[in-house]
């Protein structure tokens, strides 16, 4: 072992001594020079070094550190923390001394280096933070680094953890300590096997994946006992697991059901009432996924502060824009074509290549950046269930959109205009309605749905001038599926072959889950050649 | 109309398609033309587009310097639209028709395995910018993007590394496609060559443009959670990146957790990303856009005058394109003229800079020496260099981990000229030569 | 359930047949019988039923409950369209269908009994007997100028006739013949109730008509339809009296 | 009496039709292979490619209209039937390969031995016979129409929906063929090919042989279509795509005649897609691609549906159009063509031939004042 190593193997031990005794006490200074200098072996053993040296500055400096906020100034090679500021003008960063806390004034980016890390010491700084916000007054902080002391499992962090838990009032976060204490236990070497029997329980209780881990990790154990233990919980925590894996592949399902159903819809409406086959469904809903971009790039420079709710912006905005270049297809081209559905086909197809490259053109073939605001990021917890807020988010969205429409089309004289004329136009022509009009309002009202889908696709797809084309046969497929005509049936097709699909991908993998469904969609027309929900009678030939 | 009349005019018709087809064979003596084949539409115009506009940008500097050989440099570009049959047809025209004296395109492996047989057959020049599966050399195509042991090992190595992570389960992620598939095998026989065991391996195809990721980022997450630390190495192509990172992003997977380290990814797709919470996952390349030095900063600032976009953001391909480019110059200038049959021989040995501060050289199996880069995805949308291999990494044709091709060099030298070559059993073997 | 259809002496036999759609029953529970060589006019209002008759007999529409034999043996409920119309019904539709790409003469020959296999058809000409047929309609329905003329270019009037000499051509044992005298003109509706007894010399025929002028001229047996079952029957003089025909046609 | 069936059935124009094809396929490759390079009349290689790839397509797109302008099924897979034959072909070059391939395995295609086959696959046994792989380019095709076309026209399946069921036809055999565990050969499908029946498929000869196979092949397509059409067989296929179920009650088995011409129209794809593959040199999954049956329908649509001729004359304007654009045109010619495809179906719903005709009429009905 190079002289280093053992040093790095000593320092949390010297530190823990130093805290006790403070009579080792390092300069704070040279602690962060070193934290600054030399390769990611040393500046990972100087974070160590850092973490247990007691400091208050540690956690903000370390913090920073991992935030990418530490730099170093290249007149003086002072240490500071650099955040943008709010009146510092354009590009210029607030400084804080690192070390002492003081302002340090501004300066430009490119006056500073920025001290790099890497996952490595990323990870570092994460179990270093853990000990070191175990005692934090603010609830959350605490419990993060009680999870985080889970998943790293560090044993040097024990000794910052039993005064934590002594110390803790809220039961919950106490739970997480006594599980991170157990899980560190486990992966710690020298424990008694009784201990690592009783962290053993403790773990298999929280029964999720890092629980798993953790299990599988200590059924590498010597102690027969302690392996028979692990194994058994491991085994137990597999099969709660399994349970829900069930549940999250119905998740999944109904999650991909809801972008087809998105998709879908406004063809549906489209197809399924005009009988139009509009094989530019897809590039409306593009457009609408543009829309989203523009929108967002002009509140990035006029408005940052709307930032959060420029998807709910955009929604109205992409239906405009969608609905409009609908109204206006349906105008110059659609209306020669009524009665020649198969021709609509051809038409359209060739409006989609146009609007493909009218996109390329204007915006460029790359794929355009749209973020996604902070209340559709991330994910929460159904017991083992994961569930995605931006995926929840469209969910939740496409069954508003459904909702709307089915509204519009029962309870608005827009609705029973448009019922009446795809039912029978002459008739309805007869009794005053003015047909053209309905016609290209309905072709609007479809392509602006796809605009909508547009705007929830830029949330989960690319945002390019391919991206209609990825879901206009999938769209297809469901409306027919569902029956066309039927909006219930587009409902359910979408979700059907959401799940299917979900279910069959752990087995058949993605590719053969789907050439698989496409199969069961063929044969399933054969049986029910007008899809599942079709109207029987007379009427329909 | 009578027969004979129909059957003058149908042939009429026919020599109009054949000579409009072929009408613009006046080759003016003055210009050297150079053909550039990369898609404008279709889907992988997404990525091909650029490296058209960066061969442009290099044609109109090279012509500011004076040209070539006396001669001002003409670009011919044709727009095989992401279509595999039309590359083929395109190559011929612009190799049978247009008489360029060498190309600079593909991007998919397949567009390159379409045109290679038009190549041979009329012994054009073809430079291929894009890193590949390796396991090929031709004669008349020059690789100047990666070979898998210039990207694919020494990001794996990295990732082995205590800087790393000390990673030791791992998920090769791909497309379905012959690029993942070569580099997974590699890679796999590679990491049980290195004592990792068969079940802490887990390899995962899905297919071209493929957007819905939750189950396979769940099972990524599954396979996680075993207790050791795991990575992702994908080979997930162009267009279905996006949202497996935008999945990523949503279920947590932090780059501290389980970093994902891509061949795939450049400046260029995450422009299309909010790279936020991706900081931390990994690119192996053989250049990127922060590398600091003078031709680099240079080179981007043409490029964004070129382009007149402040913002465009440069990759890996392009730099390829540039070496690749200068070389073609070197070599022409030492052959003294733009025959193939000469200028193929004169680019062994020649040597061009890299955008990365150090010089590349062709190799006699018409691959490249380049360094390798891992970069660490920052918020900006740019890459972080964390590591680079201390020298060049010559471009090995044929990998020498697999059993297929182990034995097998390539060595256009004149010597051998053979694209395949036997070290074992001495001879040339297949359509090696 | 292997039961063996109920052998009959009459050409067609409708038992107990039921029809519904989402829950609206078209058909409730409806028996006839047709003997050979009878005509038989099937009246009733809208929605009474007789088309959807119609298609079960023609193997169209599949009724939920009941038997339908044709000819004393064949199950028609268990037989395609195809497989009925060559054992000898024919049917001509309530809006004049014809093949308006073809000229009359080809819609003849289409419909001229004897080959009906494709393969056969492949290589086959006229025979001269079929020749010879084609003539002897041609002047029955009197449209031998015509004969050259496309489908599409007929008159409404022309349809139906060439509709009729269509039916003659294919020579059934039974004719459907769904309203026949919609949209002709009085001249013409005398011309074909003449032409329709003078069918039915040869072959059965089941009439569905609303015009009551007309029904009364062919003087033939009536049955009164009516929410899918069957209200009456007998002469029309007869049906006319019965209070629920008439209850049925003017009560409401 | 097959004479007769053949020459009975065909127009006058059909009749000259077939014969310019025929001297378009005898004058270019003679052209190509009998004139100097130096000559005005010369034809390069690269236009004799061209020329033959437009050619297979011609056939294609007169497979589509059999099925589209005679039975009325707007078929929207049909490029699954020409991949299909393309496949069948591009396996028996792979075969001849042999031992030239990068790796020299005699037997094992060099992206076998990549994937570490440790032997052939049972479906790649024959595929070194020609014989074989010919009867497999009409079979497979062939047996695929007839599953698909007995299921569907038996249920009733029609219009649209039967267009989505091929359509979704088309879209599982791309992504089937796109998994490299099917084993032929994933997303790179096949290249790199070196003979046909023992001749380079490099060579000139082989070119101008291949050229004229195709024009030969759509000829004698156009002969047994129009033979077809003409008979009374075609008589009563127009009635059923007019009126099926009034042809049921006539006693006709629709089913049948659909059935009938979508196998054979199947086939005929299944030919002029094993033609192509040695012609453009490679065949891989984009060939099933469900935009490349749209396109294929939109030939038919450009020259005239139900016109034997009119989808010919369509393949060759719109790909025609789309080499010339592509080259001339790079960045707009999605435009050109979207909006040729748009005017199309507005103002030409009888594609060319139909405004050919249309000309004729007119003329003639002014002639007809004048005298």
């Amino acid at each position: 072992m190079s002289q280093k190593r053992l040093l790095a193997w000593l320092l949390p031990f010297l530190a823990i001594v130093a805290v006790a005794g403070s009579a080792f006490a390092a300069d704070l200074g040279s602690l962060v020079t070193n934290l600054v200098t030399g390769g990611y072996s040393e500046r990972d053993d100087a974070i160590k070094a850092l973490a247990t040296s007691g400091e208050a500055r540690a956690a903000p400096i370390l913090q920073a550190l991992s935030a990418g906020d530490l730099y170093v100034r290249n007149s003086d090679k002072l240490v500071v923390i650099g955040k943008v500021s709010a009146s510092g003008g354009s590009g210029k960063l607030a400084l804080t001394d690192a070390v002492t806390g003081k302002d340090a004034g501004t300066a430009a980016e490119d006056d500073l280096d920025k001290v790099k890390v890497n996952n490595r010491l990323r990870g570092t700084i994460d179990a270093a933070m853990g000990s070191l916000t175990l005692m934090s007054p603010d609830p959350k902080v605490r419990r993060q680094a009680a999870e985080s002391l889970f998943t790293r499992r560090d044993a040097s962090a024990l000794a910052a953890l039993e005064p934590a838990l002594a110390a803790e009032k809220d039961d919950s976060i106490k739970r997480s300590m006594i599980e991170a204490r157990a899980a560190i236990v486990l992966t710690t070497p020298d424990t008694t096997p009784a201990q690592k029997l009783a962290a053993v329980a403790v773990v298999r209780d929280r029964g999720d994946r890092d629980a798993m881990a953790v299990l599988q990790a200590a059924a590498q154990s010597t102690n027969g006992e302690v392996k028979a233990a692990a194994l058994a919980g491991a085994e137990s925590v597999r099969n709660t697991l399994q349970a829900w894996t069930q549940a999250q592949n119905v998740w999944y399902g109904i999650s991909l059901g809801s972008v087809l159903l998105l998709a879908a819809i406004g063809l549906a409406i489209t197809f399924g009432t005009m009988g139009v086959i509009n094989m530019a469904h897809g590039e409306m809903v593009m457009l609408g996924a543009y829309t989203t971009f523009v929108v967002q790039q002009a509140l990035r420079s006029y408005a940052p502060g709307l930032n959060e709710i420029s998807v709910i912006i955009a929604l109205p905005l992409a239906f405009l824009v969608s609905g409009a270049v609908g109204v206006l297809i349906e105008r110059t081209i659609i209306r020669f074509l009524y009665g020649r559905s198969l021709d609509t086909l051809l038409a359209t197809w060739g409006l989609s290549l146009v609007l493909q490259q009218a996109v390329r053109s204007i915006f460029g073939p790359t794929n355009r950046e749209v973020s996604s605001p902070s209340w559709m990021s991330g994910s929460f917890h159904v017991g083992q269930l994961d569930v995605t807020y931006g995926r929840l988010w469209i969910i939740v969205f496409a069954l508003l959109v459904f909702a709307a429409l089915l509204l519009l089309l029962r309870k608005t004289p827009l609705g029973l205009y448009m019922r009446a004329v795809t039912q029978n136009r002459p008739m309805a022509a007869a009794v005053g309605i003015r047909t053209p009009r309905v016609d290209a309002l309905t072709f609007g009202l479809g392509s602006g749905i796809a605009g909508l889908a547009g705007v929830a696709l830029s949330q989960i797809d690319n945002v390019s001038p391919n991206l209609g084309q990825g879901y206009i046969i999938d769209s297809f497929m469901v409306v027919v599926f569902g029956g066309v005509g039927n909006l219930f049936g587009t409902l359910v097709g979408a979700t059907a072959l959401g799940i299917v699909n979900k279910f069959l991908e752990p087995y058949a993998g993605a590719v053969l889950g789907k050439i698989l469904v496409l199969v069961f969609i063929i044969l399933f027309i054969q049986r029910r050649p007008r899809g599942l929900f079709a109207l029987k009678g007379r009427s329909v030939e | 109309m009578k027969l004979g009349a129909m059957i003058r005019t149908g042939l009429v018709a026919a020599g109009l398609v054949a000579s409009a087809t072929t009408g613009a064979f006046a080759q003016s003596g003055d210009t050297i033309k150079v053909g550039i084949l990369h898609s404008l539409s279709g889907t992988m115009a997404i990525s091909e587009t650029t490296l058209k506009d960066v061969m442009l940008m290099l044609i109109d500097q090279q012509n500011k310097k004076g040209g070539l050989l006396g001669k001002k440099l003409e670009a011919v570009v044709v727009d095989p639209a992401s279509n595999w049959p039309l590359f083929a047809e395109k190559a011929r025209e612009l190799l049978q028709k247009d008489k360029v004296a060498a190309v600079f395109g593909c991007w998919t492996s397949v567009s390159r395995k379409s045109v290679l047989p038009v190549f041979e057959e009329l012994n054009g020049i073809l430079f291929y910018p894009v890193q590949y599966e390796g396991q090929e050399s031709q004669k008349n195509v020059f690789y100047t993007g990666a070979a898998p042991n210039q990207q694919a090992i020494p990001a794996v190595d990295y990732l082995m590394s205590k800087d790393g992570g000390e990673v030791k389960r791992w998920v090769l992620a791909g497309t379905d496609y012959v690029y993942p598939r070569t580099t997974n095998k590699i890679l796999e026989a590679y990491l049980l060559q290195k004592g990792v065991a068969k079940e802490d391996i887990m390899i995962n195809y899905t297919p071209f443009g493929h957007s819905d990721w939750q189950s396979i980022v769940a099972d990524i997450k599954k396979f996680g959670s075993a207790g050791k630390k795991t990575a992702v190495v994908s080979t997930i192509n162009g267009d279905a990146n996006v949202p497996f990172y935008k999945e990523l992003g949503n279920q947590g997977i932090k780059a501290k957790d389980i970093p994902v380290v891509a061949f795939s990814v450049g400046e260029e797709e995450l422009a299309g990303i909010d790279t936020k919470p991706l900081v931390g996952h990994l690119a192996a390349w053989n250049y990127f856009e922060s590398v600091k030095n003078p031709a680099n900063e240079q080179f981007i600032k043409d490029w964004q005058a070129f382009t007149k976009n402040p913002k465009r953001v440069t990759n890996d391909p392009m730099e390829a394109h540039y070496i690749g480019f200068n070389m073609w110059v070197a070599a022409v200038t030492k052959a003294g003229t733009t025959d193939p049959s000469k200028v193929i021989p004169a680019m062994i040995g020649v040597k061009a800079p890299n955008l990365t501060g150090g010089v590349s050289e062709m190799l006699p199996n018409h691959h490249i020496t380049k360094p390798v880069l891992i970069g660490e995805i920052e918020a900006n949308g740019q890459f972080d260099v964390v590591w680079k291999t201390p020298g060049l990494v010559p471009g090995a044709a044929w990998s020498p981990i697999l059993d297929d091709s182990k034995n097998l060099v390539a060595d256009w030298s004149p010597a051998l000229n053979c694209g395949n070559y036997d070290n074992v059993a001495k001879k040339c073997i297949g359509s090696g030569k | 359930m292997k039961t063996a259809p109920r052998s009959t002496s009459a050409l067609l036999y409708l038992s107990g047949v039921t029809v519904s759609f989402d829950g609206f029953k078209a058909l409730n529970n409806l028996s006839l019988l047709i003997e050979p060589g009878e005509m038989r006019a099937i009246i009733g209002p809208n929605g009474a039923g007789k088309t959807t008759m119609m298609d079960v007999i023609t193997g169209k529409t599949r009724p939920d409950e009941g038997e339908v034999v044709f000819d004393g043996q064949a199950d028609l409920t268990k037989l395609d369209e195809a497989h009925i119309a060559t054992l000898g019904i024919g049917r001509k539709f309530q809006k004049p269908t014809v093949f308006e790409n073809h000229t009359v003469r080809d819609n003849l020959l289409l419909a001229l009994a004897g080959l009906r296999s494709w393969y056969k058809l492949l290589g086959a000409a006229p025979t001269r007997a079929e020749n010879n047929r084609l003539a002897e309609i041609l002047s029955i329905i009197r449209m031998e100028a015509q004969q050259h003329m496309l489908g599409a270019r007929l008159s409404h009037g022309q349809k139906q006739w060439l509709e009729i000499g269509m039916l003659l051509a294919q020579n059934p044992k039974l004719m459907l013949v769904d309203e026949p005298v919609a949209g002709m003109t009085d001249v013409e509706t005398e011309t074909t109730a003449q032409v329709l007894r003078e069918v039915n010399k040869s072959h059965s025929v089941v009439v569905v008509e609303h015009d009551m002028s007309f029904v009364r001229a062919l003087g033939v047996k009536v049955t009164v339809l009516h929410e899918g079952s069957m209200l009456a029957e007998g002469s029309l003089d007869q049906v006319s009296a019965d209070p629920r025909v008439v209850e049925v046609y003017l009560g409401r | 009496m097959i004479t007769r069936f053949l020459w009975t059935g065909m127009g006058r124009n059909l009749r000259l039709f077939v014969l310019l094809v025929l001297a378009v396929g005898i004058v270019v490759p003679a052209l190509n292979l009998l004139m100097p390079k130096t000559s005005a009349f010369y034809v390069p290689a690269y236009a004799l490619q061209l020329i033959g790839k437009y050619l297979c397509y011609a056939s294609l797109a007169l497979a589509v209209d059999l099925v589209w302008g005679f039975c009325g099924i707007l078929t929207l897979g049909h490029a699954a039937f020409f991949a299909l034959g393309g496949y069948c072909m591009g396996m028996y070059l792979m075969r001849q390969i042999g031992a030239r391939g990068v790796y020299g395995n005699p037997i094992l295609p060099d992206f076998m031995v990549f994937l570490n086959y440790p032997e052939l696959p049972w479906f790649w046994h024959g595929f070194n016979h020609f014989w074989f792989a010919a009867a497999m380019i009409v079979i497979v095709p062939s047996v695929l129409a007839l599953a698909l076309g007995w299921f569907a026209f038996r249920s009733r399946v029609t219009g649209v929906y039967l267009s989505i069921i091929t359509q979704a036809m088309t879209f599982a055999l791309l992504l089937a063929f796109f998994r490299n565990d099917m084993g032929f050969g994933g997303n790179n499908g096949m290249t790199d090919f070196k003979d046909i029946l023992g001749y380079s498929v490099q060579a000139d000869t082989t070119r101008a042989a291949l050229c004229f196979a195709s024009a030969l092949a759509l000829a004698i397509f156009l002969v047994i279509s129009g033979a077809i059409i003409g008979s009374r067989f075609g008589t009563a296929l127009i009635a059923v795509r007019d009126a099926e179920s009034r042809m049921r009650f006539l006693g006709y088995r629709a089913e049948t005649y659909k059935l009938f011409v979508f196998v054979l129209s199947a086939a005929m794809a299944g030919i002029a897609g094993a033609l192509y593959v040695p012609q453009i040199g490679i065949i891989n999954p984009s060939e099933f691609a469900p935009g490349n049956s749209i396109e294929a329908v939109l030939w038919v649509a450009v020259g005239g549906r139900g016109t034997l001729i009119g989808p010919v004359i369509g393949a060759f304007i719109v790909n025609f159009a789309k080499t010339y654009l592509t080259g001339a045109l790079p960045e707009v010619w999605l435009f050109a063509l979207g909006a040729l495809f748009i005017v199309v179906t507005l103002f030409l719903p009888k594609g060319v031939v139909g405004l050919w005709a249309q000309l004729r009429a007119r003329n003639l009905a002014r002639k007809a004042t004048a005298a």
